[in-house]
């Protein structure tokens, strides 16, 4: 993705004159913050997104998926920027998402 | 398929609130509301953080980071700045935390509603300072623990009436949201979109390590307070006319509001009693008034 | 036009022929007669500008912030408390880069209430990074203004024009108010590379982490040793548009000066007077006037007091537990020169006791009758 | 350069005849400069205001204190305060009164010239402030500059017209009627 | 007793000692510590002291300013956004002739937002009439806080205590933290000759005409010049009975030093080690610490700096369109002198960037090197 | 002979007011009650001048002069100052001006009433900044003309509520008072000296060169401002509790008490209709209140 | 009165430390403010002491006089301050106070 | 002079486990200096915190850039942080981490010595945080003693009292366990 650029300068020649904002915050992948991980069940799954409608960061994505007639997209958690609090899991109103334990 | 509330992202991932961050939660649904041609004033507050580190930002829209007195201020000037370069159409939102909006930036948005200026006030209420460690706010709530309210001598005055003081203001409009009722905040978003002069928009927005709850707990929290009528939903019109939004019609007991939080956890139960009648008490003053606006 | 006008108005025409366009502003005694007139050009439709009445300076200083950050040209105006009130957004201001100019009277603080001149207001304001400018006459406060736009929207940093509390806000003199053509010619309309523009979002001022802070930091000292030469090449164009003008400093007398007698403001109006008596008398003795403080001149300074006998300056400000700010700094500009004049400190007419000639003579003397400096610092006038 | 003081009240407009007078001044293209005593003023406190002029730049900025003429704005104000206190000896003193010159005898003891106008009686007739509050300064101004010649009475108009936010005819009436009773005085 | 305690808490515990009555804070990073732990001090009944929790650091020192009239012993503490907001009311408190006590920890300003060291908030302030003391360890924080009440409570003027954010407000490190007991001895209970009481009515700060607040001004000047032997004197006394001494300076392996090293705060504590280094390769160098920076310390400083060689001092502030503050006033000081040595000035460690000894040896060196200042300034470790 | 008002003066005349000062009354009406022992802290205002040059002083009792915003916070530290060293006797009052109020002193005064912090704060509106020459404040009112609103731009915002506002913070006590019933006004300070917590008085003071009226109508426009209900003299309790002091039973119309009055002449009948019915209606909603409050 | 006192001191040496008040604006004689004078005609007064309730100042004392059986007090003014404003004029239910013009 | 450096997780403790061990060296009478690396601190960021140690006053304030020791309080940041960067030669990393030393390869081949201890589950057993967030400071502190024998357990211990707010005989506990466990391992 083109806002995930790493803004690099050497010094005062080439950087702004001022704190001024030039790239998004995409590049930081908060990811390695998470400790749980959300885990989807896509077969208990009802494609309410209800859990993508309350991800705080957000990273859960609208993804096309073919999953029935009426049913088009389903959820999918972006791991790069999940940082596993656990909102989706407790909102889900299946419960068909599990939050497990991160490994290294 | 359709979702509940617009699917545009004008936020970003990767900036840096906590795990389960309210105030997250709350931009993310303003913004999807407001679109990108709107201009933000952020004072010192969670979200001065949150955007990220130069040269970076999250918020996909331009921010004017300022200082923590003058979110309001900064708003007027914007708003001014705009309009005399003929640009009447960009929306100006002052963000500020409860800290920023009760206390030390209340003087700022009283001026700028007394001029009714042009632009629209969003308070995330997490209850306390929690950008520099969860100190009391006059937004933090009787009963509360914080790091200068200790637990041996918890917040003994009452949550300041933000709402009641600007509707004494007279402002075109001012309603309550919670992040918990997404649907709701954004249409009064929408409202707001309508409406010259100065809107404010007050959301309670839980907040895991200041209120010492697990980070999945904050939508569900959001919700309890609602249904606990301590933080009632409803709107002003001119100051004067009440509307409650989302009627308690099964309240659950304040104590299931309190219990998760570990900043209520020293309170007895007759603290806990207090709570309650002060909670019902206000939401019956409001129901009243919601009459006489109906009068 | 040969107008009659006080200080106060020379500041409100000074925004009104630059075009600005916001103006957010409180009032206080003795800067109210700028915002009377500013507000009733607005509410008359003589100037095409949004006036913010705002509820405190603090607020004043922060809807300029917000309205330059946009790319539109903000002017404001106070004295005294309400500058120490908008101290932290001063600060702000400089930090974010913004070409705001704001005119400020000199007023000493209280306690005790006090509405007379003295420089402490504006001095305590030297380390916020605007530039300031002292003006001696209602026509250079006039056109300081006009050319401060220019500098300031160069190297976007904000600037100040200073003058003293009635001496100058509350004293009517003839005044040439140019034509607002010419000054359109003089001052194009502000473009800004980054500004609050929905259409190319950027986030200004986010946190900062020590390793790029120290660059912005030294970005603002460039900007500010760039004004330097701005100032007095923007002062030349004035010279050629409108017939007057300025550069860091005034020099009176100087060419063959022994002794030079540094001051600011009204005081070294005054000056001209004794220095003028002086020579009459003999006495080979010039002014230097220093009307930018900020930036420094430091290299001007230098070479202007080069070979010079004996140097005093007068200040009508303090430092407490120092001394005077401009008897400080120019002190510091000579240091490193292999071989520099004695500098004779004197502090004069804080919270409005009048400087006369007299007083300025009595200052002359010691110095011309002094070996050396005797004393850290003379408190010319104080009763004991 | 010539020195002038003006005495006053507070709300009398003291401060606008001297800025009156200093833009008649600048209409001849002198060089005038002219400020107010700042202190807390109030209505009925006894007020100053100080006027220099010219022909090259004032560069002067401290207060007059040796002035070439006192004005008097209000004739209470002699009992109030000590108006001629560092005028140059053979000055002059301009009294608003219905008394005569002669009545001012320790002024002319020592040494000073008294010319008095009754600009209360002329600004009533013009109807310039209320009868207990009288505006006085346009009628003042005319006066003043017939008795000392420093401004001739065209520019004296063109001042008193330009300052006169309301009833600008009856303030230059004042003013011109001022000027001839004065010069008719000094004249005859 | 000895604790591991951060700078912060050591000035909690300092006005905890000093029997501090009233405090009236405003939390900000990186001072939050301070306050909390006064608030539980203050519930848990360890401290007799009403805690006012005011919605400002404006009002922090305005309520302070209140307290303190009343002849209360009064505390408070913030740091740079928070110590900006109180401009207004510093000149006010030292205009009152007010003894407040107040920590502050220096934190750069916004914009851009940062929460790192840098001296620029309190430098800002240096016009305020307060009294500032720089601290270089966590011990001097907890008895400078004791030595200032009683400086204070003498010359009726207020007093700053500042030390770096997190190189000392969060490093843990041993405290010695005294008995009580002796702690009153050394600072006996405020008595005010003038103060609110009811029974004893005064209006105070009432409206000066220019007759008298000259007058009014320089009786400031000289409680500061009173101060510099107060600050000895109470430091001796301080010794006495503590053990440790402070005074307006601090200096390290001086004796024979050629090239002097003067700087403040933690770069002065760092500075030590560099020292020691440069002194085992045999270089003639020392460092002088100034510790009091109001009043400034002059005479001090021309008795130290007679006959050195060369002389550097490093700032970690800068007054934009200027330089160093520490570097302009030590030149003012020495400049009367006949026969001075150069001195180099150098700014570092702005925005928290960190200054280590690599860093002060670079400094060294350029001094060392250099026959005479070759710039005005130099920036030391800027990305350019 | 019984006077109706206290005999003893404690201040004193040779003050600098102007000739018919609503604001000189106001404090001699306060101080006869609170007597001696008690402390001012006052910000800039008129008052800052009218008390006197130093080294004099005409209030009689002892006064700390303070920056325009701080006279709350003064306030409430020499409270906690003369606590702390066992005086619970001595009253402290807050003494200001409506700019200093309503505006620049607004957040201050919020947050210690908040804190429910123990003074009295005694704002006198004379409806501008009169001290440095009759510049609009927020208490300005609809209409009026200031140097900042000139004739052809009058203010056209509403006087702001302070009252309303800090009712919104719950305070004990907070009444509005006219220079022009001193008894009433003398009532309620001596109810104020009964009561803990912050006590809010709200006092209209005309002011003859800010309102360009006759200073001989100095009481008389205090008294026409109450009967016309321009300035309706009631009192609150605890934030929620009305009683009106001065039930208006023949209203005189508002043009009676504008007329006098210089600041309000450019008005049209139409404007002043306008303010007649603003008047009214609030009249009636205060009605409404007192009746909900004896519910 | 003693706290008429003028204040004088010469200088730094005898003067307070900071703007301590040391005495009363009594010291300053506002009668020479007044350009109309308010003047009692106490045939018509009814000494109701409105004038003395609602006086700024306040500049009118109240005198001992034994007028009639209940009245033992008289309003009188005091012209060391009076500043002539004229609600007591204004304010006196007989109008019994006539504002006459100040002469030198 | 000693100088360690910690990796922690924001909301895991890492700067009081160095303040403890701080508190346990100053009760031994020598000195020491420990302090954040302070950034934006957010539960679950990556934190560092560094400790100097040495039997003299310390007077340098900068950063430490190549310390002895480096103790790494959570597993998941190896992969995350570089967290031997400025170790200096032949020093010791101290995980926090149920592996065993042989599977910090990477590490041992620069030359470091790696010592492991399960603090977590240490921490679990002593129902110190909750599972999904156990407080491994304390059990952390009592193995660094052990490994690195920088102080003693007593003074851990004591350190560990002093700074433990709740459940301090659980953080004793866990600090003795892990001690044991890590001299063990040491020894054996
Ligand atoms: C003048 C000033 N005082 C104090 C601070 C420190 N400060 C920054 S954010 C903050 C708390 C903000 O609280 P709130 O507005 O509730 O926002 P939150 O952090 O809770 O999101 C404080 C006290 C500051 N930046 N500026
Ligand atoms: C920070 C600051 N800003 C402005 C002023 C100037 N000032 C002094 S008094 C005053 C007006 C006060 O208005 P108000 O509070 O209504 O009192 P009034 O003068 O009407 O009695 C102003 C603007 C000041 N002293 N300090
Ligand atoms: S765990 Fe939290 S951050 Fe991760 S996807 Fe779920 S809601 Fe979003
Ligand atoms: S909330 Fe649960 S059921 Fe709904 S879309 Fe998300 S995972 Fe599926
Ligand atoms: S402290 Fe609270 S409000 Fe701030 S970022 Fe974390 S969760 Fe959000
Ligand atoms: S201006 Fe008004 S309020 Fe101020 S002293 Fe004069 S009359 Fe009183
Ligand atoms: S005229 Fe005014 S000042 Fe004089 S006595 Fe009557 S009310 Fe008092
Ligand atoms: S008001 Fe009139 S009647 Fe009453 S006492 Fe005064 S003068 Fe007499
Ligand atoms: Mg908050
Ligand atoms: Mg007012």
């Amino acid at each position: 993705m083109a806002d995930e650029k790493e803004i690099k300068w050497t010094g005062v020649k080439d950087m702004p004159p001022m704190a001024v904002s030039l790239g998004s915050m995409r590049v930081n992948k908060t990811g390695n913050w998470r400790n749980l991980r959300p885990v989807i069940d896509y077969e208990k799954c009802i494609y309410c997104f209800i859990c993508w409608k309350f991800c705080p960061e957000p990273s859960i994505d609208i993804e096309a998926a073919q999953i029935s007639e009426r049913v088009d997209k389903k959820p999918v958690i972006n791991l790069n920027y999940c940082k596993g609090c656990g909102i989706c899991a407790e909102e889900c109103p299946v419960k068909c998402i599990e939050m497990v334990k991160e490994e290294i | 398929m359709k979702l509940s509330i617009p699917e545009r992202e004008i936020m970003s991932p990767g900036h840096l609130a906590c795990q389960g961050c309210g105030a997250a939660l709350a931009m993310r649904y303003v913004l999807k509301s407001l679109g990108k041609r709107v201009i933000y004033s952020v004072p010192a507050c969670c979200w001065s953080v949150i955007d990220g580190p130069f040269p970076y930002s999250s918020i996909g829209v331009p921010l004017f980071h300022t200082a923590f007195e003058t979110a309001a201020a900064v708003a007027s000037g914007i708003k001014a700045g705009l309009e005399i370069q003929n640009d009447e159409e960009t929306r100006v939102v002052a963000w500020a935390g409860d800290g920023g909006t009760f206390d030390i930036g209340l003087q700022a948005l009283s001026g700028a509603a007394e001029r009714n200026d042009d632009f629209i006030y969003v308070c995330y209420d997490n209850e306390a300072y929690m950008n520099t460690g969860i100190q009391r706010s006059s937004a933090t709530p009787w009963g509360a623990w914080t790091t200068t309210t200790p637990v041996k001598h918890f917040k003994k005055e009452r949550k300041k009436n933000i709402v009641e003081i600007l509707a004494a203001h007279r402002i075109p409009y001012i309603a309550t949201a919670s992040i918990a009722y997404p649907e709701d905040l954004i249409k009064k978003v929408e409202k707001i979109k309508t409406i010259k002069g100065t809107k404010f928009l007050h959301i309670i927005s839980p907040c895991p390590p200041g209120w010492k709850s697990p980070p999945e707990l904050s939508v569900k929290l959001a919700k309890l307070a609602v249904q606990s009528k301590i933080f009632p939903i409803f709107e002003i019109e001119n100051g004067i006319k009440y509307k409650i939004n989302i009627h308690v019609k099964k309240p659950v007991s304040v104590k299931e509001y309190l219990k998760p939080q570990g900043r209520f956890k020293h309170l007895t139960d007759q603290d806990i009693e207090h709570i309650q009648q002060d909670a019902d008490a206000y939401y019956e003053w409001l129901l009243k008034q919601e009459e006489l606006s109906n009068e | 036009m040969r107008s009659v006008i006080m200080g106060n108005h020379a500041l409100s025409y000074g925004a009104k022929l630059s075009r600005a366009q916001v103006i957010a502003a409180y009032p206080i005694t003795p800067q109210t007669e700028v915002v009377e007139l500013l507000s009733q050009l607005c509410a008359n439709g003589d100037m095409k500008a949004k006036f913010i009445k705002v509820e405190s300076e603090h607020s004043a200083m922060a809807a300029s912030m917000g309205a330059s950050a946009t790319g539109a040209r903000a002017f404001t105006a106070t004295s005294s408390q309400g500058l120490a009130l908008m101290h932290e957004v001063l600060h702000w201001a400089a930090g974010a880069r913004l070409p705001i100019v704001m005119g400020n009277i000199n007023r000493a603080f209280g306690p005790p209430w006090s509405i007379w001149t003295e420089q402490n207001d504006s001095i305590a304001q030297r380390d916020t990074g605007w530039l300031q400018i002292y003006a001696s006459s209602n026509q250079e406060v006039l056109d300081s203004i006009i050319q401060s736009y220019k500098v300031a929207e160069k190297i976007s940093l904000p600037i100040m024009v200073i003058l003293d509390a009635f001496v100058l806000s509350h004293t009517y003199e003839v005044v040439d108010i140019p034509e607002q053509s010419i000054v359109d010619k003089y001052l194009p309309p502000l473009e800004m590379e980054y500004k609050l523009d929905w259409k190319n979002p950027h986030a200004f001022g986010g946190l900062t982490k020590p390793d790029w802070y120290y660059e912005l930091r030294y970005q603002i000292e460039e900007a500010q040793e760039q004004a330097k030469k701005l100032i007095v090449d923007t002062g030349k164009e004035f010279k050629e548009m409108f017939g007057r003008e300025y550069g860091l400093v005034e020099e009176y007398k100087m060419d063959d000066a022994e002794i030079v007698l540094i001051s600011s403001s009204t005081i070294a109006s005054t000056l001209h007077v004794v220095i003028d008596e002086l020579r009459e008398q003999g006495k080979k003795v010039g002014l230097l006037r220093i009307r930018v403080f900020r930036p420094f001149p430091s290299e001007e300074l230098r070479k202007i007091l080069k070979g010079r006998k004996k140097v005093a300056v007068i200040d009508r400000n303090i430092s407490f537990g120092h001394e005077g700010a401009f008897f400080t700094e120019t002190k510091a500009a000579l240091f490193n020169e292999k071989d520099h004049p004695p500098i004779f400190g004197f502090i004069a007419g804080l919270g409005g006791r009048d400087v006369t000639p007299d007083v300025l003579k009595d200052i002359f003397n010691i110095v011309e009758t002094t070996e050396w400096p005797e004393k850290d610092i003379y408190w010319i006038g104080v009763k004991l | 350069m010539i020195e002038i003081r003006f005495h006053g009240r507070g709300g009398q407009g003291t401060v606008v005849a001297s800025k009156a007078l200093a833009e008649a001044i600048a209409l001849e293209d002198r060089y005038v400069q002219t400020f107010p005593e700042y202190g807390v003023e109030r209505r009925g406190a006894p007020v100053m205001a100080y006027t220099r002029i010219d022909n090259k730049p004032i560069y002067i900025r401290s207060k007059v204190y040796t002035p070439n003429y006192v004005i008097v704005m209000d004739p209470t104000l002699i009992g109030a305060v000590d108006v001629a206190v560092g005028l140059k000896s053979g000055g002059s003193i301009i009294i608003n009164t219905e008394k005569r010159p002669e009545d001012y005898k320790n002024f002319i003891d020592k040494g000073y010239k008294v010319y008095t106008i009754d600009a209360t009686s002329i600004a009533i007739k013009h109807r310039l402030g209320s009868k207990a509050s009288p505006i006085v300064n346009t009628a003042m101004l005319g006066a003043v500059a017939a008795y000392t010649g420093l401004v001739g009475l065209n520019a004296v108009v063109e001042g008193v017209r330009k300052l006169s936010p309301v009833k600008k005819d009856e303030n230059v009436m004042a003013a011109k009627e001022a000027y001839k009773i004065a010069e008719e005085v000094k004249n005859g």
